[in-house]
């Protein structure tokens, strides 16, 4: 049985599972690690949604240019082909469906691809939703990447939300540090496990649980 | 990444019968003719087609609605003085015509690329063209609700594409050609010419390659050998 | 009493009340002579809605370029500070209500100021409406020019509208042949008169009219 | 024809108390610092702000914000590691936050510009920022109608104009400026430098001027005294 993934190992995954030429735009924060994982040939374009596609790697040293961000606001380039559009074009480019997928981060998935990723319904929290909701309606697919478990063991994959949702029923797969799932019409498909059997996973995640097809 | 080709037989040979396309173009200006002609001698019938006019003259879009092709046409303004190929098919019943003001029409392209479900506009409340569809008083203003139009296909003309699809247009050309790339499920462009990736300033394209599936390129210069030929690929990249 | 304007007489006459600095559309047919008149310091920028503001005169011999056309597909040209755009933005342009005036044709006006310019109704014709119901629906102005009669003599300015509408209480003047109407909220006031005194125009316009001021 | 002027507090002296602006940026990329600034020295309060956020640091929004001056603020992304002027605020009960999910909130402002009254977007809808809203499903799918964001003031920094209000951006600091350039009634943007008309390529105008009315050059060129610096005023025009 292999090893629970390393955030960077879960990024390397992620990035393979992409296919070539496919349009991408990675959420704030750990899905912004998938981008160092592509290979060359894979062709994959990456959408900043504050206006660009072609988006580089981060910008260092004299690259670094404070016109040129991404959503994350941290300085980046700018690669051959790239092409800048405004706000609403941006937008419409996501909201259109025009993303072949969105890799984000979550607070909780629910079995039928719900997700909460932008509030935790703290009522002393200030709420910031940012792109959030239009990342989780726009894109062809949904990938999140989280790890499974909170801080104190609770599955962050649940039978609904107890968070409030970011989108209804957009995720299709969901990427930990323990499984990957495939959220399907049939249900939650486990596609493979790393430091966990399957029936430890099971035990551990109220959501009916498909094994992994051999 | 688009499919670079320079045979627009081969660009339009997967459309159907009963496709729903966009066709480029106001007047003359931007319109795809090659494209065109190679979709009338590729065959596809039962078409519903969505231009501003409903064609001029003897070819191009008039030629094919002229060949019976055309089942239903969504424009704005059909009856030119040499319509006289779809005259003669709307007056014997033989072609569906769907009259949309011009700017509800541009509106409702750009609403399907854009995701939008449908939009409340000012244009045509309480004329013919309004007759049927659901109405409200905004802020003491009356307004229309139109609906999104998407279609499978889109056939443009562009001035210079890049090989990753890249658009950039000329003049008056423009029109509806980066609206009607965002709304079709596949967008077939022909272009004047093609440069290396590159080549075309990032702030100067107007329809970015993720909008692009097929690029046909008439100048055939073929991919990456085409040099930048004026100002509209120039930019700090190509400097 | 002056005599009846010619149609070049009365495009002067549109042009020389048109602000200076003014963004304006200038509708298909006898409206595109207005352009002759305007003075070089008045500034004008007539857009056209096929995609262009700061368009110039008609082009002739090597100016003509088939991709720089007008709305009534006439070559034209392209003055210093022009800009192209596309469809969507352009009629943005219009129901954004960012244009100052269009001068369009009629069939007829109503005294509220209601306009019919796009089909005469008859059921053998095939309607066509172009852009008039966006131009009518969007300038802040809308500055009609026509004859005031038809060839058979029955007035154009009429109680209601019988022919199908373009736009509804957007026309905010007339300017005919044989007088300027100003439509007001408190009716249609007669700015001035040519080759008619005020008694006759109103004998034959069925519609209240307030007599010029003086 | 805009006024053109090298005073960012002439430009905004107009803006009254109570006033709705639009504010331009996305963080510090676009965002108009020197007319932020200069609002503040003016003192106009009780204003309600449109922007993505709702400050950084202790200047520009954010010292407008910590003034005092902002009754509202419509945004979609408030809290960030240095949004603690606006923390504070908010937290105290000072500071009205209407959040809009940033698509959205980009589409009211072009449907302003737009003159459309409402659009239907599947953005938000069954979440909280939906509650109260309403929604309609087309085509199985749900939708929320959304109305447009009009303002009487929109405060942008763009890279190029020319006296007529033409405007050309760079990189990702054109995001919001195009679109609230078109929403408000008084435009005002201040710009790195001012080119004479006809330097700027008629076809990479990304703002036409008829959406300008208060340029402000930082550069201080001049009317007609500036060059162009570089490829967003390229083009044959100026070649």
């Amino acid at each position: 049985m292999s090893e629970r993934l390393t955030r960077d190992r879960l990024a390397e995954i992620i990035a393979a599972d992409i296919p070539s030429g496919s349009f991408v735009n990675l959420g704030i924060g750990q899905p912004t690690l998938v981008s160092n994982y592509f290979s060359s040939d894979q062709k994959v374009t990456l959408h900043t949604e504050n206006g660009m596609l072609g988006m580089g790697p981060v910008a260092v040293g004299d690259e670094i240019d404070e016109d040129l961000i991404n959503a994350g606001k941290i300085p980046i380039t700018e690669l051959p082909g790239a092409s800048y559009f405004h706000h609403g074009d941006s937008f419409g480019i996501m909201r259109g469906g025009h993303l072949d997928i969105c890799v984000l981060g979550a607070f909780q998935v629910s079995a039928t691809g719900d997700l909460a990723n932008w509030h935790t319904g703290d009522p002393g929290a200030i709420p910031a939703v940012g792109g959030a909701m239009d990342l989780a309606t726009g894109a062809k697919e949904i990938f999140v990447m989280m790890n499974l478990f909170t801080k104190t063991g609770e599955s962050k994959l649940v039978p609904a939300c107890t968070y409030p949702l970011t989108g209804i029923g957009c995720v299709t797969r969901v990427y930990t540090d323990v499984a990957i799932f495939e959220i399907l019409s049939a249900g939650v498909r486990v596609r493979e496990t790393y430091g966990m059997e399957f029936t430890e996973l099971q035990s551990r995640v109220d959501v009916p649980l498909l094994p992994p097809e051999n | 990444m688009p499919t670079l080709t320079t045979s627009a037989a081969d660009a339009v040979a997967q459309i159907p019968d009963g496709a729903t396309i966009l066709i480029g173009g106001f007047g003359k200006a931007g319109q795809p003719v090659e494209l065109i002609e190679a979709l009338l001698d590729h065959g596809a019938s039962d078409l519903t087609v969505v231009n501003n006019n409903a064609g001029n003259g003897e070819h191009g879009l008039a030629a094919l609605i002229g060949a019976g092709r055309v089942r239903k046409i969504v424009c704005s303004f059909p009856r030119q003085s040499d319509s006289q190929l779809f005259d003669e098919r709307f007056r014997a019943g033989l072609i569906e015509l769907e009259l949309v003001p011009q700017g509800n029409l541009a509106e409702r392209i750009r609403a399907a690329g854009a995701g939008i479900g449908g939009f409340f506009t000012p244009t045509g409340y309480g004329t013919l063209l309004a007759e049927g569809k659901e109405t409200r008083m905004i802020d003491g203003r009356g307004y229309v609700l139109e609906s999104p139009i998407r279609a499978e296909y889109a056939l443009i003309a562009a001035h210079t594409a890049d090989p990753l699809g890249n658009l950039t247009y000329r003049k008056t050309a423009r029109n509806f050609g980066p609206i009607m790339a965002t709304a079709a499920t596949h967008t077939i462009v022909q272009v004047s010419n093609v440069v290396p990736v590159g080549q075309i300033d990032p702030e100067v394209v107007v329809t970015p390659g993720i909008f692009v599936d097929v690029i046909v390129d008439l100048h055939q210069t073929g991919l990456g050998n085409g040099v930048p030929t004026d100002a509209y690929t120039s930019g700090k990249v190509s400097a």
